[in-house]
């Protein structure tokens, strides 16, 4: 038959074909992510041809601190593959300085790898590394490991370490040392100078693509920096050398460890770090800079500026650039306008202190303490909105003349005069009829207003009313029905959050009166020690008509649950019934 | 590929049935003379067996 | 005229032009029932604690569970509805600890149970309840091939009286007043779910998430998917992850099958046409075919007469022919036997006078 | 081989006459606990899984494998093959066959059987495609049965009731494709709504499309198949013009197939390139549909193609086997292989095996019943009083 080999050779194919996918068809549908190691902090992969418009062999996975810690075993350091330039600083790139030709380049790698990997064969080595021709044991494909890195900046306890560490040396006829890392760029004498009190951050200059005349980019910057000083202590056999591998700084886990470490410091020294010596003010008076205007124009109506207690934020962020995130030479009103401007990258003034969910901004920042178990009990049930509620914008933008007004006795028990506070913020945020308060234009005025008028004044401590009129046990018996009454220990909730907050300045300020606590629960009503029933609002009956709302049964668990369960409140778990009202017997 | 609307998602599925639905014509074609083909000639053994003997199953 | 029934009349007057135009503008889009209930289950509030589940089986008078209610190990086995569970909650593990969802019925807009079921025992109500008729019912189970969300179930285990079973939205009891609200909604402690229109129960739901920012997924489980379910979910969680799936697409059941049932009186108009005139041209090539073989034997016929009636007078003319020349011959030799008749007697006669001048 | 149909009373315990009675008595056995005892005594079907493998097997491979009778009628009387005819009976007789088994499957299958015809008398889900194969198969029966009758009416010898329902042939035929057009692509249709469910590479805006068109390769190839099974046993009841078309009918429908396999894969390939299905054949599902298209549908129409242009009658019945088969892979495939496939396969589903008995039994019921008919009425020879009267 003229066609039965076609037949029996196309059959077969088909054949080997179908055996083949079925072979196949685990690996095809599987995603290849297993096998891999958790990742690590100090992968480099090396493309030196990555400039070729051809790929020549598959990325060399460099395990960093390997490396380091063979060459520390071999009592060799950093300069066994890095050089350091004229000026002593250490390069942060391998054997070079600058960048050759990408074939230029590639040489040095091949050259220099191998060349010491030779040596550790001839010295007989356990582990002397690929030697020439095993070209597959450096360029290997797929990865095998991936790479896991975090942001090794300096935070506040950090940078505190290093600016009092005596290891550092002085600056000249000074007693501090800031100048050994912060410097400037002198246009006139063309060389770096230090200047104090203008310290700059280094992300100001240093960014991932720096501008002329800035030469190294971050990462230069840092390492050149920090692993140069590292290294010289090192060598000087210094009582302690910073950290000269890559996971201490970079690798997730050892940076939490670290962070542990630093805060059992800090628990030392009482909980307060050391203010910086830059001469940063302890009060700042933040209001709006006005718009250059005709001396006849109407003078706008603004909002009233908020006195800013610097000191204390600064033991409240991580570092300075929190709040600066650009540089530390100029104030916020300078970017952000009122009216937005390009170098504030049109973010207006009001949004740049009020954007509920940047981290930069006040409202964003304070947003995320209220995350906080302590506070999120309360805070995580209330609405938030994209913008914060118009009851609040008193509690910043203090009008002096009411402040004045009040007693200074902070003890009162008759707090309905607090309320008063919010009234000119609620008038949609405008001044009041009548003489505008004047902000003084220099600098001192404002600090002297600022602190004067409103930071002493503020509490230091959480306003609550008496303990005696706070009811101690609530019995909700209105739907008991299959179960017994509910006993709300109604006190015991409320000193216990007490305490939680006993230390919290943003708590005791921003909880201004003796009754504002009481509405975490007792919300939507009016400030009161005797706010009304549940009931008032929440309908048992019929869901029709307040759709949405909760019924009286659902407002007590929700109201109950979601607090126990956002404090990270393990017990009663939230489907044990009896643990809150028990069974009832019959 | 990416497809963000229905509209280039059409768009590339058209164009392909299209480019296939020539192919397929073209295939047809050939199939077709193949199959039509008929590389012997009538005097093939089976059919010279008359009714009982056809010698079917051989 | 008071400034605000004013108001009132001018906004009626705005909404009356309004309506029809837009009604008219989209005729084959439908929106279901005006302002049709449903139910919204909110995935962040939901605890787990089975009471809906109870509840649904008293409603409804189902058998009781192997399993207690009160029972909530149960949870962390994956559960679906069955024939004596109307509605199930189950648990899933996600990486912000355990969260729960509620699954039942969700009483689609345009129910696939509904479009699939070929004795039309199921019927969206204007109450927004998918409900069943058992009287009808053949037992095919269409209907759960048909629908995305698995709910209809079966009773396997009865041999004559069989149903497809699942979730009422309590029609039933809440036509006849016996209840107000559905069972699980009624019970909820926390209220994880709210009956209402539908429509309030989007803009609530958008309002929660405009409320809490971050705490949502901010999208409406069941606003578009399956063209839209009377049961809406919102979740912290990604819907995937609670056991909703995002690849059902928005295209209802009747737009699915639309096309096929579309092509149903094509075939019955466009197949006997094309067959018959298939036929037909067969036919009409076998009878010209036939037409044309008679005419080439009648040709061929007369043809084979003409020829016989040339080969008989060809040899007529040859036989005639052959007879006058025998006849001549015969005629020629009977003249030419005559004439030497003659000369013999002219010869003899001529003898006898010459003998007789001789004998004389 | 002429044994096991040896009407001799002493040889009915023949070994084929063993089994078939031994499937019968199971089947019936399982019969009384099905319809005692509900579908969950004797069956897996769960709710995950209301349709098994009846539906799979004895409804849409059935269905598809009596396809030979529509297309064969077709072929001869419409597209005017007359060299066909000798087929066409055999073909209707296997049709009626499959189409009443199929209705007794469903017996079986739905829940409450006695209520089979209230989708037509009592209710109408128009909107149903369950609707319309139900009422196409209901009509399609009867089409079969008329077309039969003359059969039954030679062997009983009443002529005029036999010359009446042959005037209305083609009437019943053209009605017959139409029905069948009808029914086979809505069995795909099927699932068409529930794209969720089944698997991308075998879910198609064209699943009709697809069934129908597969269902005439199915009914070629069963034609195919079976006559060469009649042939060898049941070759005692041919009469010598069927043995002299066999041939020719055998060669006419291998082409025929080969070219509606090809016309099938190609309708495959642009179901796949429409719904840019193509990502998913590098998965397990993906080889498999690979399996499905390349082994089940491209080989045999290439294997056809050289069966038929080599006259090698071997070739072309092995290559009907695996036609055949090829068509059962797929409606598994659709019914129960890809359908759920998002499921874990603990949930899968897997017959019992008393589903499958019943399965079996309703195939040996077939056969028996076709043994019974083609051994005494004129279904493989012309009835001689009746001879070239068509």
């Amino acid at each position: 038959m003229a066609y039965r080999k076609l037949v029996l050779g196309l059959s077969g194919c088909l054949f080997v074909l179908v055996c083949v996918l079925f072979l196949q068809a685990d690996v095809m549908s599987m995603i290849s992510s297993s096998g891999k190691d958790s990742g690590r902090a100090d992968l480099i992969m090396i493309q030196a041809m990555a400039k070729q418009t051809t790929k020549q062999a598959s990325a060399v996975q460099f395990l960093h601190d390997a490396h380091t810690q063979a060459l520390a075993e071999q009592d060799k350091d950093c300069a066994a593959c890095h050089i350091k330039d004229e000026s002593g600083t250490i390069s942060y790139k391998y054997m070079r300085l600058e960048d050759p030709a990408a074939n230029r380049l590639k040489d040095l790698y091949h050259d220099n790898c191998t060349a010491c990997h030779a040596e550790n064969a001839k010295a007989r080595m356990d582990n002397p590394g690929p030697q020439i021709g095993e070209c597959r044991k450096c360029h290997v494909e797929p990865a095998t490991s991936t790479q896991a890195w975090v942001s090794g900046g300096m935070d506040n306890i950090l940078h505190y370490i290093h600016w009092d560490s005596d290891l550092i040396a002085k600056d000249e006829g000074k007693d501090t040392n800031c100048g050994q890392c912060h410097h400037e760029y002198d246009e006139d004498k063309q060389e770096l100078v230090y200047i104090q009190f203008a310290e700059e951050g280094c992300r100001s200059c240093h960014t991932s693509e720096p501008k002329e005349p800035v030469k190294a980019n971050l990462a230069e910057a840092f390492h050149g920096q920090c692993v140069t000083c590292h290294l010289e202590n090192k060598e000087t056999q210094a009582e302690r050398n910073g950290p000269l591998d890559c996971a201490s700084c970079h690798g997730g886990p050892q940076r939490l460890e670290m962070q542990a470490k630093f805060a059992e410091k800090l628990e030392e020294m009482d909980g307060v770090l050391p203010r910086l010596p830059r001469q940063q003010p302890d009060v700042v008076l933040l209001a709006a800079k006005l718009p250059e205007r005709s001396k006849d124009a109407t003078h706008p109506t603004l909002m009233y500026p908020v006195p800013f207690n610097h000191e204390l934020h600064e033991q409240a962020t991580d570092a300075c650039r929190d709040c600066h995130h650009e540089t530390l030479k100029s104030s916020c009103t300078d970017c952000h306008t009122l009216q937005g401007s390009e170098q504030g990258g049109y973010i207006t003034l009001e949004r740049a202190m009020h954007a509920p969910d940047s981290k930069s901004s006040c409202v964003g920042c304070h947003n995320e303490m209220k995350q906080d178990p302590s506070c999120a009990g309360c805070h995580a049930a209330m609405p938030q909105g994209t913008e914060p509620p118009a009851s609040s914008c008193a509690l910043c933008h203090v009008n002096p003349d009411i402040l004045s007004q009040r007693s200074m006795e902070r003890q009162s028990v008759d707090y309905t005069d607090y309320t008063e506070m919010l009234i000119p913020a609620q008038a949609s945020g405008r001044q009041p009829a009548g003489e505008p308060v004047v902000i003084p234009e220099d600098k001192e005025g404002r600090v002297v207003l600022a602190h004067q008028l409103i930071i002493d004044r503020r509490g230091q401590e959480a306003l609550l009313i008496a303990e005696e009129d706070i009811p101690n046990v609530v019995k909700i018996d209105v739907l008991a029905d299959e179960y017994q009454p509910a006993e709300l220990p109604h006190r015991k909730i409320v000193m216990s959050m007490m305490e939680k907050m006993q230390d919290n300045s943003l708590a005791t300020t921003f909880h201004a009166t003796p009754v504002t606590m009481c509405q975490g629960c007792h919300h939507n009503s009016p400030l009161s020690a005797e706010p009304p029933s549940c009931q008032t609002c929440h309908d048992q009956r019929s869901q029709e008509g307040r759709l949405g709302r909760p019924g009286l049964l659902a407002a007590y668990h929700i109201q109950c649950m979601s607090c126990h369960t956002e404090m990270g409140l393990e017990k009663p778990a939230a489907t044990d019934c009896t643990s809150c009202h028990k069974q009832k017997e019959n | 590929m990416e497809f963000n609307s229905m509209h280039e998602f059409f768009m590339h599925t058209k164009t392909m049935t299209y480019l296939l639905m020539g192919g397929i014509l073209v295939g047809a074609i050939l199939w077709w003379q193949f199959l039509m083909g008929e590389k012997k000639p009538i005097d093939n053994p089976h059919r010279t067996g008359e009714g009982h003997d056809n010698g079917h199953g051989h | 005229m008071k400034r605000r029934s004013f108001l009132g009349l001018m906004g009626a007057a705005g909404a009356g032009l309004a309506v029809p135009a837009t009604a008219r503008a989209a005729a084959k889009d439908f929106r279901g029932y005006h302002d049709t209930p449903g139910v919204l289950f909110d995935g962040t509030r939901c605890i787990g604690c089975r009471k809906c589940e109870l509840a649904c089986n008293q409603v409804n008078n189902l058998p009781e569970p192997e399993v207690p209610f009160d029972n909530l190990e149960i949870l962390n086995t994956r559960r679906r509805t069955d024939s004596t569970t109307f509605t199930v909650v189950n648990k899933f593990d996600t990486p912000g600890g355990p969260v729960y969802r509620k699954n039942q019925c969700n009483h689609c807009l345009e129910p696939a149970c509904a479009s699939s079921c070929f004795v039309s025992a199921f019927q969206k109500q204007p109450d927004s309840a998918v409900d069943y008729d058992e009287t009808v019912c053949v037992g095919c189970r269409y209907c759960m091939i048909a629908c995305p969300f698995e709910i209809p179930t079966y009773e396997y285990h009865k041999a004559f009286t069989p149903r497809v079973m699942k979730c009422t939205l309590c029609g039933p009891q809440m036509r006849s007043g016996e209840l107000r609200l559905p069972g699980c909604v009624q019970v909820c402690p926390m209220e994880a779910m709210i009956y209402g229109p539908r429509n309030e129960l989007l803009t609530l739901a958008r309002r929660r998430f405009a409320a809490f920012p971050g705490r949502y997924v901010e999208s409406i489980y069941g606003e578009h998917e399956m063209g839209g379910t009377s049961w809406l979910y919102i979740s912290g969680t990604p819907f995937s992850q609670v056991g909703l799936r995002e690849d059902l697409g928005t295209k209802s059941a009747p737009e699915l099958t639309a096309g096929a049932l579309a092509a149903v009186p094509v075939v019955v108009g466009v197949w006997p046409v094309l067959l018959g005139g298939i036929y037909a041209i067969n036919k009409r090539k076998e009878k010209i075919a036939a037409q044309e073989q008679q005419q080439a034997v009648s040709a061929a016929l007369a043809k084979a007469k003409a020829e016989a009636k040339e080969n008989l007078d060809a040899s007529l003319a040859k036989a005639e022919e052959s007879a006058n020349r025998r006849v001549d011959n015969e005629v020629k030799k009977a003249v030419k036997e005559a004439l030497a008749k003659k000369e013999e007697e002219l010869k003899a006669a001529e003898a006898s006078a010459t003998d007789e001048e001789e004998g004389k | 081989m002429s044994t096991v149909t040896n009407d001799d009373f002493k040889s009915y315990l023949t070994p084929f006459n063993i089994v078939t009675g031994l499937i019968i008595i199971a089947g019936l056995i399982v019969t009384v606990i099905r319809f005692t005892g509900g579908l969950g005594a004797v069956t897996n079907l769960d709710d995950n899984y209301p349709w098994g493998i009846w539906i799979s097997f004895d409804l849409l491979c059935g269905v598809a494998l009596a396809a030979g009778g529509y297309t064969t009628a077709a072929a001869c009387y419409v597209f005017g093959f007359k060299k066909y005819h000798s087929a066409v009976r055999p073909a209707v007789l296997t049709a009626f066959l499959g189409y009443a088994l199929v209705v007794m499957a469903l017996h079986y299958d739905v829940g409450r059987p006695w209520r089979l015809p209230y989708p037509i008398f009592v209710q109408q889900g128009t909107t149903s495609l369950l609707f319309e194969v139900g009422l196409c198969v209901f009509l399609y029966l009867t089409v079969l049965f008329l077309e039969f009758l003359p059969t039954l009416f030679e062997w009983k010898g009443w002529r005029k009731l036999r010359d009446a329902l042959v005037k209305m042939t083609l009437v019943l035929v053209i009605f017959g494709v139409v029905l069948s057009t009808l029914h086979q692509s809505s069995l795909g249709a099927l699932y068409t709504i529930a794209p969720s469910k089944l698997h991308p590479l075998w879910y198609s805006a064209y699943l009709p499309v697809f069934f129908f068109v597969s269902s005439i390769a199915a009914g070629l190839s069963m034609v195919i198949f079976e006559g060469s099974l009649s042939h060898k046993y049941l070759h005692r009841m041919m009469d010598s013009e069927y043995n002299r078309n066999h041939d020719d009918v055998v060669l006419g429908f291998a082409k025929g197939c080969s070219w509606v396999l090809f016309g099938y894969f190609a309708l495959k390939m642009i179901g796949l390139t429409y719904d840019n299905n193509w990502s998913y054949l590098a998965s397990g599902f993906g080889a498999w549909f690979l399996v499905e298209m390349l082994c089940f549908v491209a080989l045999p129409a290439f294997l056809y193609a050289v069966g038929a242009r080599d006259k090698n009658f071997a070739l072309i019945k092995w290559t009907a086997i695996l036609t055949v088969l090829g068509i059962v892979v797929n409606r598994f495939n659709v019914s129960l292989v890809a359908f759920n496939y998002h499921l874990p396969s603990e949930d899968k589903y897997f017959p019992a095996m008393m589903e499958i008995i019943i399965s079996v039994f309703i195939v040996t019921v077939g056969v028996v019943v076709f043994r019974f008919v083609s051994t005494r009425m004129p279904v493989f020879f012309e009835h001689p009083e009746y001879k070239g009267q068509h």
